[in-house]
Formats: structure tokens, C-alpha cells, sequence
């Protein structure tokens, strides 16, 4: 046991480590914004070209053997320095501290959300298996595992938006925010807040994560990330139940005098939650982080996934590589708690010799 | 499907209990829904069990036993399984038409199952003791600690060494033997009035099979429980029953008490299965399958392999009960039993040789003596 | 030893004309024989080596000879889509349908397993159109092209205002409370795009990307998954330990963000884009496959096959692959959608090669006209959807029905 | 060419060891020993049977026989050659000469191939590649076998168990075999169906002149069909012999107490001989010197120590428990307070501490069932000082004294097989005491 965790811990550290050199090696294959526009900047100044170019790669070390910068880049990734983002005029770091919390804005709701009301159902539908109930889950679990989310989404905003007129179409990254910029809860902000812009009212209306207009801007991207996830949650649910439907402990069990209800809350969902949940931080990881890249796209939410988006419309190449890497660290965090979770949890696997 | 009613034969056969049979079967039928006809698992089987006597149903795969064991507190999984018709009543009530709640409490609290195999039988992610503590709480009110002193107990009394800690052992760490003791332990925990043993010993093997058939025997006469004891095994029923039916197809081919079974099997089944045992010269075994259960021919079940099948056999319903000889309680299903026919076509016919089974027509006329 | 062998053929008289019962086998005269292949293995083998040789050329005179794309007669110049598009059709016609066809009981009986499921048929109905139309479709219509003046046109049973529509109406202006409207027609069925362009053409060439997409990306990522999984879980041990290991780290990098950064910095056509989805999708396929195989290796029939004196390639072939395949058409099933989805994700974000005419780029053209030309976002999503749908329903009906322990219900 | 006076297969010194490995670099830290040392002779046209409970590793000495699983050690000559020595063409010719039936018959199928080609499967992997030729072949077989050539195109699960180890019966025939090896052909049938089966199984012997060398858990389908046979317990035979020697006169204490364990369909005999207690040692730390002491119902005290039987087990029961630390002495006491009754009912909190020190003793003299008192004086005396160093909590003290005085010969030394009749031989310390006897016997004459 102590000797899988170890090694699970290095190999997630070995991972790691190819794909920062995968990452730094594709991206020393693109053409430097920096040096582009010191070329420019040359020709428009009429200098020589090949001097100005030569000054610029020195100035930023780019003139260096190979392995060098590539040690350079491993330390800096791990000293938190991730390079300077043109676009945004800032360091990258700082461009992720801003962005990430709007991804999770939604992203956790949804991913509590799905997994309670996907175990749900995909339970129900197993211990009801070849029943009217069941065929139902199913069928709405194909649905929601086919449709495609950033047109689901573009289909509701025209609904719920344009039409109905019930949610905002276009989405305000300052409500969640104080009049100051920093994160809030809930407070009330008069028409100076920075969310009001050009609109006039007197008094003074709530902002912060949990005010109603922030919580109506957030139902139509948390429901069409929960629509996906949910469906995997549940058909997983379901399978991983049904192994155990028909087992002879269910049996013993009922023979007891177990209730019904006892008997699919300890006797199926117990040993079934684990292998379950193992799946679940692996797929609904990968699922949302997947997801979340359009729908922030869709919505128009200035989250990590549209950062990313723009840099790579915008080659701004630092953060291109730090917004992909991010998604895959989690990933691997996600795969290594993942695999100690399921020794931890289940008593009949020794993990002695592997 | 079969009209007639089993129980009305066996009624004729005067019993000499004046007491309530402890459970008391009569003419149960247990069907399986498929895509097309039902599976008639149990197909009118009816018997008696008394509080301290140990029963044994016996039959090979397909007979039904099990189905038929299980169908007593409705543990087969339902749908597609249903009773259609026929009568459980135990201590004299009526418990087909019970509720799930009602049942639920018969379950574990007056009839108690061991099953066949026992590396499945335990929940894997639960410690043992919280297992038998489970089956404790849910018939009685008792506090967490006295269900642990009841557990260390009842695990003693199933011989389980330094029980009180093993208790918190999951049952991973159990051999096969051991968890089959754990299981008679929750099966005893609310004190039955009967205990269903599946094949209880089928998945261990001989000396294992041996400590629990003591166990069982111990423990049965130590609380004047009745045992329903399912097994395709007559080497163990020989060992362990009072009373036996044999069972084919969904139908009693033969029942009565184990020492008349045994001396004087009566129906052509029961004497064919004897015969296959090693050791008994017949070798060559029961030619043919089992009928479809889902569209049995009509008359007798066996009738197909049986040697001694005439056209009498084909035709109707499984023949009723009759008595065989004097012994009270021995009865079949043949109609060579029938009041009015030789039965000494059935019951003198030696085995045949090894290794040449002659065809049935042939064997029509044998009977010499 | 063996003369024994020989005798007891002798002693059998050994003139017979053919030995039909075992024990008059001359296993030293089979011993002697070499390996006969049949006549269907011939063909298809000449199959792939003509097609082995059209790359080659293609090959050759692109990059060897530098002369660009190599013309073949008849077909012309071949796109590397194309050749992998052909390979894989050939693919499952020899794998797919020819097998069907020389087993007409197991056929009808997979087709009877497969028939109680009714929206697995209407699936497999559209699919097969969707198909045809897509293979077909684009060797006979004429290219979408953006048509100036014909921008916005509604389908033929819808409207829209004229100014929101282009310069002229192909169905004419009606006036309805006094806003001219420009009506559908049947020139453009389903309208057009904020181009002009045809959107039932541009479907219809959709259609052939995403098909393109699903099945080739598929059939490459299976393969590769299927070589992996069997060959971890049969030989196990260091073999099992070093493809695992690879597998784990691919999958650290999910396919999306690949190719992102792929596409980022090595530019983004459809060849790449299948490539990538090909070659490194298959991780979690070959998971399941190998854990699947793993399972069937201790069953006592690959015993029995060791027993005959099967080699591992026969066993693994003949043995581990049919008993998988479960698992491989669930992994197929699972893998056709999501990479026809990603394909449509990344055109949608305009990151995929802007000449394919891909549904999700449609999905994007019509994405700023959606409150008032809502058809060009809404049809090709539909497509979208019910193809993805489709592929679903047929994946899981497909598992029931293929599996021949799954006949018999009840006890 | 063979020779004709080697036997079919000689097996000497078979081992298969299965390997434990821990740590992060994988080292061995331990061995399953399933198989662990066996020699056979099969002669040509005899039938073989191998008894043994589950887990004896009957079957892995079977599969290590025929190089279904290459043995860890040991060698096994066919006709006279070095199978272990085989390249893989002569590997292959081995296969067509060795063929196996096994145990289960659902299972031992390819789902997906139908038994036509299930059948053939041997014919084609030997190289026949005239498909006629191999279907009729096949026809023929399955006529022979009881089913008809129109069974072909059907698949499996379109059988009963008795029909598919027919199936089974017939590709192991199919290319001829010279010995047939049967991994518990019966034990998943029901009896009517076994005793067609054995019965096939020996309607071929004797038409083809086989030689089946068959493994059981069975004690009754052993002695019904073979002519010899090996009892086999935790990877080693403990007794060979002729059947009907070795099962009306059994010489191992673990033959004996196999057959007594096997219920009699006479329900006039009752009561089966319980006289195994506790399960199968692990095989990957086996008991030292004779590997069923541990179990032994007649295990030989040492020289002066005079206690009955039953008494002897129970106090080498309690030494074993000393020896692994494994008395539990708070469970014991939380035990003893609850069946004492008054004594120390008033206990808050049941420890070893608050109790009477001859209490305790006597309690963990009931809980492994040593009797109050020894008859033998010196054995007693044992016991006591090794109770009394245990109430102390000194269990290396209570282990010393065990080990010194209750050491028994079947502990120390590993008894080898030996003859004790015509053709029996069994590997028990017992014997020795007879052979010691006749070799005084011969030394006196």
C-alpha cells in the first residue's frame, strides 16, 4: 500500500515532467511574438533587420543552447514564473488568478450537481433494470450524452435569452465583483459599481457570487455542462450498480430481512461508490475541462477556457502554453487521487505487489 | 398447466403429527417470465417440514430445488419471477400474500437462508461483525454493544476461534469454510424457526463439507430448528435428513422418510440417480435431457428417460402421490403405483450392466426376478 | 517417433480414398504441408497491396521526386484524407459486411437480437443514409460557394425580413404588416449562410467530414487500442508494464489540448487533426480492452487452444480478439461520437482547417444571425445531434445483440 | 523412435513455484509452492487419478505436466523424451500427442466459435488445411460422442454441460492423443450426467488404447475409474497406490481421514469422520517436516510424552497459536467474564489485570480446548509454565517451553514415500515405526 502510493506520487511526477518537455519543445517551434515585432519595429525604423532581431534574441535569452532554455523553462515553471502574456499586458499568473475563478464560478456547481443527481438516478435505474423507469433514464442518458454542448447552449440562449427573455445574453464578469474589483459573496453596490455601467437607476442593487443577477447569468452554462456530465454519471452509476444487483450478498441480505431501501443505500451503493468514484474524478474531470473551453466560448464568460481561446486566436504563445498545461496538471492530480482513493477505500484489494 | 391438486393425495396419507407442521407447502408453483412462454421453474411441489426434523430436497441442476427454496420467503429476483398459485404457511400462517414489510420481517426473523456459495455471499466492503450486527438490529432492539457480545457469541458457537477479534475482519481475510460458519452465524442471529440451507457444502470441499454438516446437525439440535436442507448430493442427505423428496423438472418425483427413500427407492428417477453413484455398478448414467420447462410434455415429467415409461405415462397430468408399500409417510409420483398396478415392474428391475444401455422398449419387459 | 502414426494408417489399410475418421490422420504427410491460404485472404491481400503501392507512388512523388501530388488515371490526384477514408471503407467492408454475408445464420440472428431494438433501427437507418449521402453526395454536387446577394435565405417554409436577408429573394418578397419578407424556396431548401452558401450542400459535405472524422480517426485509434490491449494482457509482465506505462502518460494529455497545442503550433488541416485523434485517443479503449482481455486469457478455452498446440498469434486472433469485441464496440461506439463532436468543437471555435465545410463552423457562421437567420445554426446542429444520437443508440444496441450468451432469459 | 519399455510419461521431481513479489522493484519475497516436487510413471493404457482438496495443486501439476505451464523444476519424459527440451515444432507435435478435458464445461468453449469449428480448432492448428476433410473428421467424432454431425453450426450455449464435455471429449480425440489428460472432467455435471461421461471416457480408453491420467476432488469418481492413484495434499503425494488397495487400506492419516469424509448414501451409517480441523495451510509458507502435521489427527508425540490423541491436538493447537502470538488474551478474558457469571460481573472494564491469574489459565485452557489437567505429569508441567509465562505477557518464554518439549518428529523431519505394500507407497513418519520393526525383524533372523 505505501509502496503504491510512492510509486503512484512518482509516476504522476514523471508525467509531469514529459509533458512540460512536449509543451517546450512544440512551443520553441513557434515564431516569437517578441521577435516579430522587433523585426517590424526594425523595418518601420529602417535599422537593420538582422542586428535588431539578433539584439532582441540575446535580450531574451533566446540565443542560448537548447538544453539551457530548457532548464530555464522547467525552473520557471516551477518558480510560478509562466511568462508574460501580450495580450492581457500582464504575467501570465496574474492572467490565470483573474480567469480561474469564473471557470469554477459554474464549473463546481456543476460538477457537485451531476455527480449527486447522476449517482441518483443511475442507482434507480439499476435496481428498477427492464422496467418503464429504466428505459427512460436511459433514453434521456443518450440524449444528454449526444447533444452537443456548445450548440445546446447557443439553442438556449436564443430560447431563454432572445425570446423569453429570461436570462441575460450577454454575460457581466463584474456582478460577481465588489465596487473594488476583489470577489465577493453578496453586497449591495449603488450605480457606480462598475457591473452598471450605462445604466441608470437610483438606489442600489446586489452584487457578488450569490446575488440574483449573477446566479441568473450562471443557470444556463451550469445546466449545459450538467447535461453531459450528468448522462456519464448516471450510465456509469448504472453499470457499476448492476454488477451488483444480482449478487449473492444482495441476497444474504435480503434473506436478513433487509429493506429495499437498505439494501441499494449500503448493499449496492457501498461497494459500488468506489470503483465509481474513481471513474468519476477521471471522466467528469476530463468532461468539464473539455466542456467548459466552449461554453465559456459560447457564453462569453471570461474564464480560463476563453483566456485560452484568445490566445491561441492571438498567438499569444505563454499563455497558450499555460492554459493548456493547467487543464492536464489537473487531470494528472485528478488520475493520481483517483488511483490512491481506490486503495484507500476498498478492503479487499492488497496492493502488496503492485 | 396441472388442475390438479398434489395436496389432496397426500391428505390421503394419514400423518400421525396431530401439531402444526412448522412450514407447509402446498401445490407451489414459481414461474419465470421470458420473452416468450413462462419457465416454470416450480411446478406444484408440496411439503411439510416440522420444528426439530431436517427435510432434503434433492435433484439435479434444473429440478427446481432451489427456485422452490427460495420462492418460501420470495427471495428470487421479481420481476420476472412470480407465484402464480399455491399455499406457504408458516407456524400455520399464510404468507404468500404478505406485503414486502411483512415479509420482510419472516425474513431472517422466522426463516433464515445459508446459501451455496459462500465467497459471494458477504458483502465485501463490510467488516463481519457489522454484517451479523446488521441481521441482529433489524429484528430486534438491541444496543450496539449487546449486538456485539451476541455476535462474539454467535460466532463462537458457529467455531470460529478468538472471535471477538475477528470481528472487525473483513471477509476477504476468511477462508471458504470460515465464511460459510460466518454465514450460518447471521442466518442463526434472530434464532429461526427454519433454516433454508442451499447446497451449503457443494463449494467446499469433502473434510470442510464434513466440519459444517456436524456444525449444522449441532446447531439444529441445540435450538429444535427446523432445516430445509437443498442438495443434489445423496451422499449427504443419506447423512443428514429425516425426511427426503426427490425432485425433477419442477415436480416431486418421491418423497418420505430418508431410510425408506434409501432402501426402497420407488420411482424410476430416484432409482436411476441411486444408481449412478459410484460404487453402485450402474454406470452409464440417465440417458437424455431434461424437458423444456417452458413447454413440459404432458404426463410424467421423466417419462422420456425412464425405462419404464408405458403410454399411461404420457398422457394427463404428473401423476398424483401414491403410497409405496406400508411405510407411512413414502409416496411417488408414478403411475406404476397407481392402486391396481403391479408396482414390482418398477421395483424389482435390477440396474443394468455397464456400459450397455439397451433401449427402454426392451426394458419394458423386464422385471425378472 | 511418429512411425507409430504411420502404422496405424497401414494397418487401416491405408488404400482408402480418404481418411475421414481421426484416427487414420498421417500427421507426419500434414506436417510436411505447407500453409494454404484462402481464396478470400488472397484478394484482399491484393487489395492492400494495391493500395500499399498507391501511397508508395503518392509517396514517392511528393516528397522523393518532389513533383507534387502523383495523378493516378481515373481517379486523378489523391488527398491523404482520401487515402485513409478508402482504406478504411475497404476495411469494413472485409471486416464488416463480407463476414455478414458468408454467415447468413449468424447474420439472422444477430439481426433478430438487433431488430427488438426499434431506435437502434431508426439510428442505423440514418446512419446508413447519412452515409451514402456523405459518400456520395460530394462526387456528384457541385462545391458550397459563397453566392453574393443570396445571403440569409430562410428554408423553403420560412421567411425573414428582407433587410436581414441579402439583395435578392430566390423565393420571392411577400409583405406581411407592412415588413417585406423574403420567402424560402426550393433553389435553397434549407437557406443559406451569412455567405450565400446552400446550407443543405454545405451539410451534405458536412456529412462526408464528419463521417471522414469518426470512422477513420475510429478505426485507427481501435486498431491501435485493440494491438495494445491484447498484446499488455497476453504476454503480461514487462510487455503489459511498458505499454501500460505509455498509455498512462498519453492519457495524462487529453486529446483536445493536444491538439490544440498541435494545432497552435503546427498548423491545423483535417489530416492532421484525424491523425492526432487517431494515434492518441486510444488510451482509455485500450484500457478497457486489455482489462476485458485480461479476464478472457484465464478462461479454460485459451487453454484448450494452447492445448491444441495453437501459436500465441492464432490465440490471440482467433480467441481473445472475438471475445473482446464487446469491448471493442462499446470503445468503437464511444470513440465515433466524441471525435465526430470534438471535430465539430473545434471547427466550432474556428481552430479546425477553415476550407473544410464542416458542420461546427456552420454551427459558428450562424451563431451572431441566431435571433434572426436561426436556421444556420439550428440545422447543422441537428445533424450533429442526431448523428452523434444515432451512433449511441447503435453502439449500445449493437453490445445486446452481439453478445450469444445474452439469448436466454428467466432463471 | 520410443522405446516400448519406457513408460508413457515419467514425471520426476516436479516443482512449480509461483513467485511473490513486493516493494517498488518487484523482489521475491516468497514462493507459492503449488506443486512441489512429484514423480509419476504412466504406463501405457492405464488410467491415473490425482485426489486432493482445492488449493492441493492437482491441477497446476497436471498443466505443469503437459508444459501448459513450464514447471519450475523437476523433469518429465514422454516416450522416453525430454518434453522440457522441446522446440516449438516439437512442442507442437507434444500437443497433438497430449490432450486435456476440463473441468468446466461452459467455459472451456469460445463463446463465439461454434463447435464445428471448436472441434476442428486442433486439426486446423496441427496444419490440416483441407476443410472436407477436417469436417468430416469432425462429424464423425461428434456422431461418436452421441451427438449428431448437424451439431456443427451451433454454438455453444446451445448445449447442456453434459453435451459440451462431450464436445469437449471429442476435440481432445480429434487428433489422435496418446494420453489424455482430464482436469476434473465430472465435477461441474450432475450425476446422472458424470456416470455418461466416465462411461464414454472408458469406452475410448478401450477402443483406442488410451492412457488417461484423470484429477479429481472425487474420492468416488477416482475409484470408480482408475487403476492407480495418487492422494496429493498442499503440492506433494502423500500416498500412492493401486485404487482398490489404497481406498480399503489407506496408510496416510490424510488418506484415511479424506475417506471418511465422504458422506455414505446409506442413511444407516451416519456420521462422517470430522477429523480435519481448520482449513489448508497456505502453500506459500508450508508447515516444516511432514506438511499435514499441522492437521494430523495422528501426529506422533515425542518419545515420553504419553497423552491421548485428542489431547495431543489440542496442546500442539495451542502451541501454534503461541508460536504465531496469536492467543488473544483480552478476547479471551472479555469471554471468560461473560461466562463466569457473578465472579466478575461487577467488572467496569473486563483486562487480563483485574483477573484471577488460575482463572485466566483456565480459560485459555477452554478456549483451545486443552484440558484442565494432563494426565502426563511432564506434559503438564509444560503447559502450566507456558500458561504462566503468557499470563506474564513473556511469550518467548512460553514459546521456548513448548518447542522444547513438544517437538514431534513430523514437525522436524519430512517422511519421505516409501513402500508398505505390493504397490503402495505413502509418506508418513507412522511408517517408519514398521519399518523400523522389519528391519529388526530382518537383523534378529
Amino acid at each position: 500500500m505505501k509502496w503504491y502510493v510512492i510509486r503512484r506520487v512518482l509516476w504522476a511526477a514523471f508525467a509531469s515532467f514529459i509533458i512540460l518537455t512536449i509543451t517546450f519543445v512544440l512551443m520553441d517551434q513557434v515564431p516569437n511574438q517578441q521577435l516579430m515585432q522587433a523585426e517590424f519595429q526594425a523595418a518601420v525604423n529602417d535599422v537593420d533587420v538582422e542586428t535588431a532581431v539578433q539584439a532582441e534574441k540575446e535580450r531574451l535569452g533566446l540565443d542560448r543552447p537548447f538544453h539551457e532554455r530548457y532548464l530555464d523553462f522547467m525552473t520557471n515553471v516551477f518558480q510560478g514564473d509562466w511568462g508574460w502574456s501580450y495580450e492581457y499586458d500582464q504575467p501570465v499568473v496574474d492572467v490565470v488568478r483573474e480567469t480561474v475563478p469564473y471557470s469554477l464560478l459554474y464549473g463546481v456547481p456543476a460538477i457537485v450537481l451531476s455527480t449527486v443527481i447522476g449517482t441518483a438516478i443511475g442507482l434507480y435505474s439499476a435496481v428498477n433494470q427492464y422496467t418503464k423507469k429504466d428505459y427512460a433514464a436511459t433514453f434521456a442518458a443518450f440524449f444528454g450524452i449526444s447533444i452537443p454542448n456548445f450548440w445546446f447552449g447557443i439553442v438556449l440562449l436564443v430560447v431563454f435569452g432572445s425570446w423569453l427573455g429570461w436570462v441575460p445574453i450577454g454575460w457581466n464578469a463584474d456582478i460577481p465583483l465588489a465596487a473594488d474589483g476583489s470577489w465577493t459573496l453578496l453586497e449591495t453596490a449603488g450605480s457606480d459599481h462598475p457591473a452598471f455601467f450605462r445604466q441608470d437607476f437610483e438606489g442600489e442593487r446586489y452584487v457578488g457570487i450569490l446575488s440574483p443577477a449573477n446566479l441568473k447569468q450562471l443557470i444556463l452554462p451550469t445546466f449545459v455542462l450538467m447535461t453531459g456530465a450528468i448522462a456519464s454519471v448516471m450510465r456509469y452509476a448504472r453499470a457499476e450498480a448492476l454488477e451488483y444487483v444480482d449478487a449473492d450478498f444482495v441476497k444474504t441480505a435480503k434473506s436478513k430481512g433487509v429493506s429495499n431501501r437498505a439494501i441499494v443505500t449500503k448493499h449496492i451503493f457501498r461497494p459500488a461508490s468506489i470503483p465509481l468514484m474513481t471513474i468519476l474524478v477521471g471522466r467528469i474531470l476530463g468532461l468539464v475541462l473539455f466542456g467548459s473551453y466552449l461554453i465559456e466560448v459560447v457564453f462569453g464568460i471570461p474564464g480560463i477556457g476563453l483566456a485560452s481561446f484568445q490566445a491561441i486566436i492571438r498567438q499569444d504563445t505563454d499563455l497558450v502554453a499555460i492554459t493548456i498545461l493547467l487543464p492536464t496538471f489537473v487531470a494528472i492530480v485528478g488520475n493520481l487521487i483517483e488511483d490512491i482513493m481506490y486503495a484507500v477505500l476498498d478492503p479487499r484489494i492488497d496492493y502488496g505487489d503492485r | 398447466m396441472s388442475t390438479r391438486d398434489d395436496t389432496t393425495d397426500v391428505r390421503d396419507v394419514p400423518t400421525e403429527r396431530d401439531d402444526q407442521p412448522l412450514l407447509k407447502i402446498s401445490n407451489l408453483h414459481t414461474y419465470f417470465r421470458t420473452d416468450s412462454e413462462d419457465v416454470r421453474a416450480v411446478d406444484g411441489v408440496s411439503l411439510t417440514v416440522d420444528p426439530g426434523e431436517t427435510v432434503a430436497i434433492v435433484g439435479e441442476s434444473g429440478s427446481g430445488k432451489t427456485v422452490a427454496s427460495e420462492a418460501i420467503t420470495r427471495l428470487f429476483k421479481s420481476p420476472p419471477g412470480y407465484i402464480p398459485e399455491g399455499s406457504i404457511e408458516i407456524n400455520g400462517r399464510e404468507i404468500t400474500d404478505l406485503s414486502d414489510e411483512e415479509l420482510r420481517r419472516v425474513r431472517g426473523g422466522e426463516v433464515s437462508h445459508v446459501f451455496q456459495n459462500p465467497q459471494g455471499a458477504l458483502n465485501p466492503v463490510y467488516t463481519i461483525g457489522w454484517q451479523i450486527r446488521e441481521a441482529l438490529q433489524l429484528h430486534a432492539d438491541v444496543s450496539k454493544s449487546e449486538a456485539r457480545e451476541r455476535a462474539v457469541e454467535l460466532l463462537t458457537q458457529v467455531g470460529i476461534p478468538e472471535a471477538s477479534s475477528r470481528l472487525d475482519d473483513y471477509p476477504h481475510e476468511f477462508s471458504g469454510g470460515m465464511k460459510q460458519r460466518v454465514l450460518i452465524a447471521i442466518a442463526l442471529a434472530c434464532e429461526p424457526d427454519l433454516l433454508i440451507a442451499d447446497e451449503p457444502t457443494t463449494a467446499l470441499d469433502v473434510t470442510i463439507q464434513a466440519q459444517i454438516l456436524e456444525l449444522l446437525a449441532e446447531l439444529q439440535e441445540q435450538r429444535d430448528m427446523g432445516m430445509l436442507f437443498i442438495t443434489h448430493d445423496l451422499g449427504v442427505v443419506a447423512e443428514i435428513a429425516d425426511r427426503v423428496a426427490v425432485m425433477y423438472a419442477g415436480k416431486i418425483m418421491e418423497k418420505g422418510s430418508v431410510e425408506d427413500v434409501f432402501e426402497t427407492p420407488a420411482h424410476p428417477y430416484t432409482r436411476a440417480l441411486l444408481d449412478c453413484l459410484p460404487g453402485r455398478g450402474g454406470i452409464g448414467g440417465i440417458p437424455g435431457e431434461l424437458p423444456d420447462p417452458r413447454s413440459p410434455p404432458p404426463g410424467c415429467r421423466f417419462a422420456d428417460r425412464c425405462r419404464h415409461a408405458i403410454d399411461a405415462c404420457r398422457t394427463g397430468d404428473q401423476p398424483g402421490m401414491h403410497r409405496v408399500g406400508d411405510a407411512p409417510d413414502h409416496t411417488t409420483s408414478c403411475v406404476h403405483f397407481e392402486p391396481g398396478r403391479d408396482s414390482s415392474t418398477v421395483l424389482d428391475a435390477g440396474s443394468e450392466p455397464a456400459g450397455s444401455p439397451s433401449p427402454p422398449d426392451d426394458l419394458e419387459r423386464g422385471g425378472r426376478r | 517417433m511418429g512411425e507409430d502414426t504411420d502404422t496405424r494408417t497401414k494397418a487401416d489399410g491405408g488404400t482408402a480414398p480418404r481418411d475421414v475418421t481421426f484416427e487414420q490422420v498421417d500427421w507426419d504427410e500434414i506436417d510436411a504441408d505447407g500453409v494454404a491460404r484462402s481464396r478470400k485472404r488472397v484478394a484482399w491481400l491484393a487489395v492492400v497491396s494495391l493500395w500499399t503501392i498507391g501511397v508508395a507512388y503518392d509517396l514517392y512523388s511528393r516528397f522523393v521526386a518532389e513533383t507534387g501530388q502523383a495523378a493516378f488515371p481515373v481517379l486523378g490526384s489523391v488527398s491523404p484524407v482520401d487515402w485513409l477514408w478508402s482504406f478504411t471503407l475497404l476495411v469494413l467492408l472485409y471486416y464488416g459486411v463480407v463476414p455478414l454475408y458468408e454467415n447468413p445464420r449468424m447474420t439472422r440472428y444477430y439481426w433478430k437480437e438487433f431488430k427488438k431494438n426499434k431506435a437502434a433501427v431508426v439510428s442505423a437507418l440514418y446512419l446508413i443514409v447519412v452515409f451514402a449521402i456523405g459518400v456520395i453526395g460530394p462526387r456528384v454536387l457541385p462545391e458550397p460557394e459563397p453566392t453574393p446577394g443570396l445571403e440569409n435565405q430562410p428554408p423553403v417554409w420560412g421567411s425573414i425580413e428582407a433587410y436581414s436577408a441579402g439583395t435578392s429573394c430566390a423565393g420571392g418578397t411577400t409583405t406581411v404588416d407592412g415588413v417585406t419578407m423574403c420567402q424560402g424556396s426550393w433553389q435553397h431548401p434549407f437557406g443559406t449562410t451569412s455567405s450565400g452558401e446552400d446550407i443543405l450542400l454545405s451539410s451534405i459535405y458536412g456529412m462526408e467530414v464528419s463521417m471522414q472524422v469518426g470512422l477513420i480517426a475510429t478505426l485507427m485509434s481501435i486498431s491501435v487500442a485493440a494491438a495494445v490491449g491484447l498484446t499488455a494482457a497476453y504476454y503480461g509482465g514487462l510487455v503489459d508494464e511498458v505499454l501500460m506505462r505509455y498509455v498512462d502518460i498519453q492519457m495524462t494529455f487529453p486529446t483536445f489540448f493536444l491538439f490544440l497545442l498541435l494545432a497552435y503550433t503546427i498548423g491545423s488541416s483535417l489530416f492532421v487533426l484525424i491523425l492526432i485523434f487517431g494515434l492518441f485517443g486510444w488510451g482509455s479503449s485500450a484500457r478497457i480492452m486489455r482489462s476485458e482481455a485480461l479476464q478472457r486469457r484465464e478462461e479454460p478455452y485459451m487453454k484448450a487452444a494452447k492445448n491444441a498446440g495453437a501459436s500465441s498469434l492464432w490465440t490471440i486472433r482467433r480467441h481473445l480478439l472475438p471475445n473482446i469485441s464487446n469491448s471493442l464496440i462499446t470503445a468503437a461506439t464511444l470513440t465515433i461520437p466524441s471525435i465526430i463532436l470534438a471535430e465539430a468543437a473545434i471547427a466550432f471555435l474556428g481552430l479546425g482547417d477553415p476550407t473544410v465545410p464542416s458542420w461546427g463552423r456552420l454551427i459558428s457562421d450562424g451563431r451572431d444571425q441566431l435571433r434572426t437567420a436561426w436556421w444556420i445554426s439550428t440545422i447543422p446542429g441537428g445533424f450533429l445531434f442526431f448523428t452523434i444520437l444515432a451512433f449511441n443508440f447503435l453502439g449500445d444496441a449493437l453490445r445486446d445483440a452481439l453478445d450469444p450468451r445474452h439469448g436466454g432469459s428467466g432463471e | 523412435m520410443s522405446r516400448s519399455d519406457e513408460p508413457l510419461l515419467r514425471v520426476d521431481g516436479l516443482k512449480k513455484h509461483y513467485p511473490i513479489t513486493e516493494g517498488i522493484l518487484n523482489t521475491e519475497v516468497g514462493r507459492a509452492r503449488a506443486v512441489d516436487g512429484i514423480s509419476l510413471e504412466l504406463e501405457r493404457g492405464e488410467t491415473f487419478g490425482i485426489v486432493g482438496e482445492s488449493g492441493c495443486g492437482k491441477s497446476t501439476a497436471a498443466a505443469s505436466m503437459v508444459r501448459l505451464e513450464e514447471p519450475t523444476d523437476g523433469e518429465i519424459r514422454f516416450e522416453g523424451e525430454n518434453v522440457l527440451e522441446y522446440d516449438a515444432a516439437e512442442l507442437r507435435r507434444f500437443r497433438r500427442e497430449v490432450q486435456l478435458i476440463f473441468q468446466d464445461p461452459d467455459s472451456s468453449f469460445d463463446p463465439r466459435m461454434s463447435v464445428g469449428d471448436a472441434v476442428a480448432e486442433p486439426l486446423v492448428v496441427q496444419g490440416m488445411s483441407d476443410r472436407e476433410r477436417r469436417r468430416e473428421i469432425v462429424a464423425d467424432l461428434l456422431e461418436r460422442v452421441g451427438l449428431s454431425a448437424a451439431d456443427m453450426k451451433r454454438y455453444p450455449h446451445e448445449f447442456s454441460g453434459g453435451q459440451k464435455q462431450r464436445i469437449g471429449l471429442a476435440r481432445a480425440l480429434t487428433v489422435n492423443p496418446k494420453l489424455l489428460v482430464a482436469d476434473e472432467p465430472v465435477s461441474a455435471l450432475d450425476v446422472s450426467v458424470q456416470a455418461e461421461i466416465l462411461r464414454l471416457i472408458d469406452e475410448f480408453q478401450r477402443e483406442l488404447g488410451l492412457t488417461v491420467l484423470i484429477i479429481s476432488h472425487d474420492l468416488g469418481v477416482v475409484r470408480q475409474v482408475c487403476d492407480r492413484v495418487a492422494v496429493m495434499y498442499l503440492g506433494e503425494f502423500v500416498e500412492v497406490g493401486p485404487t482398490e488397495e489404497l481406498f480399503s487400506n489407506p496408510q496416510h492419516p490424510y488418506t484415511r481421514a479424506l475417506l471418511s469424509a465422504i458422506p455414505t448414501p446409506d442413511p444407516t451409517d451416519r456420521g462422517l469422520g470430522v477429523e480435519l480441523t481448520g482449513d489448508v495451510p497456505d502453500p506459500s509458507d508450508p508447515p516444516s517436516g511432514c506438511k499435514f502435521h499441522t492437521r494430523c489427527p495422528e501426529v506422533i508425540p515425542p518419545s515420553g510424552i504419553d497423552l491421548s490423541q485428542e489431547t495431543w491436538r489440542s496442546v500442539l493447537t495451542f502451541r501454534k497459536q503461541v508460536e504465531r502470538e496469536s492467543i488473544d488474551v483480552e478476547s479471551i478474558v472479555e469471554m471468560g467474564v461473560l461466562e463466569s457469571g457473578d465472579k466478575y460481573g461487577n467488572l467496569e472494564e473486563p483486562s487480563p489485570d483485574a483477573i484471577d491469574d488460575a482463572d485466566l489459565k483456565r480459560w485459555i485452557r477452554s478456549e483451545y480446548d486443552v484440558p484442565d489437567r494432563l494426565d502426563d505429569p511432564r506434559a503438564e508441567a509444560t503447559v502450566d509454565d507456558a500458561l504462566d509465562a503468557i499470563v506474564d505477557g513473556d511469550h518467548d518464554r512460553a514459546k521456548a517451553h513448548l518447542a522444547e518439549e513438544f517437538t514431534t518428529v513430523c514437525e522436524r523431519e519430512k517422511p519421505e514415500l516409501e513402500a508398505c505394500g505390493t504397490e503402495q507407497e505413502a509418506a508418513c513418519h507412522l511408517l517408519d515405526d514398521v519399518h523400523v520393526e522389519l528391519d529388526e525383524l530382518r537383523l534378529t533372523e
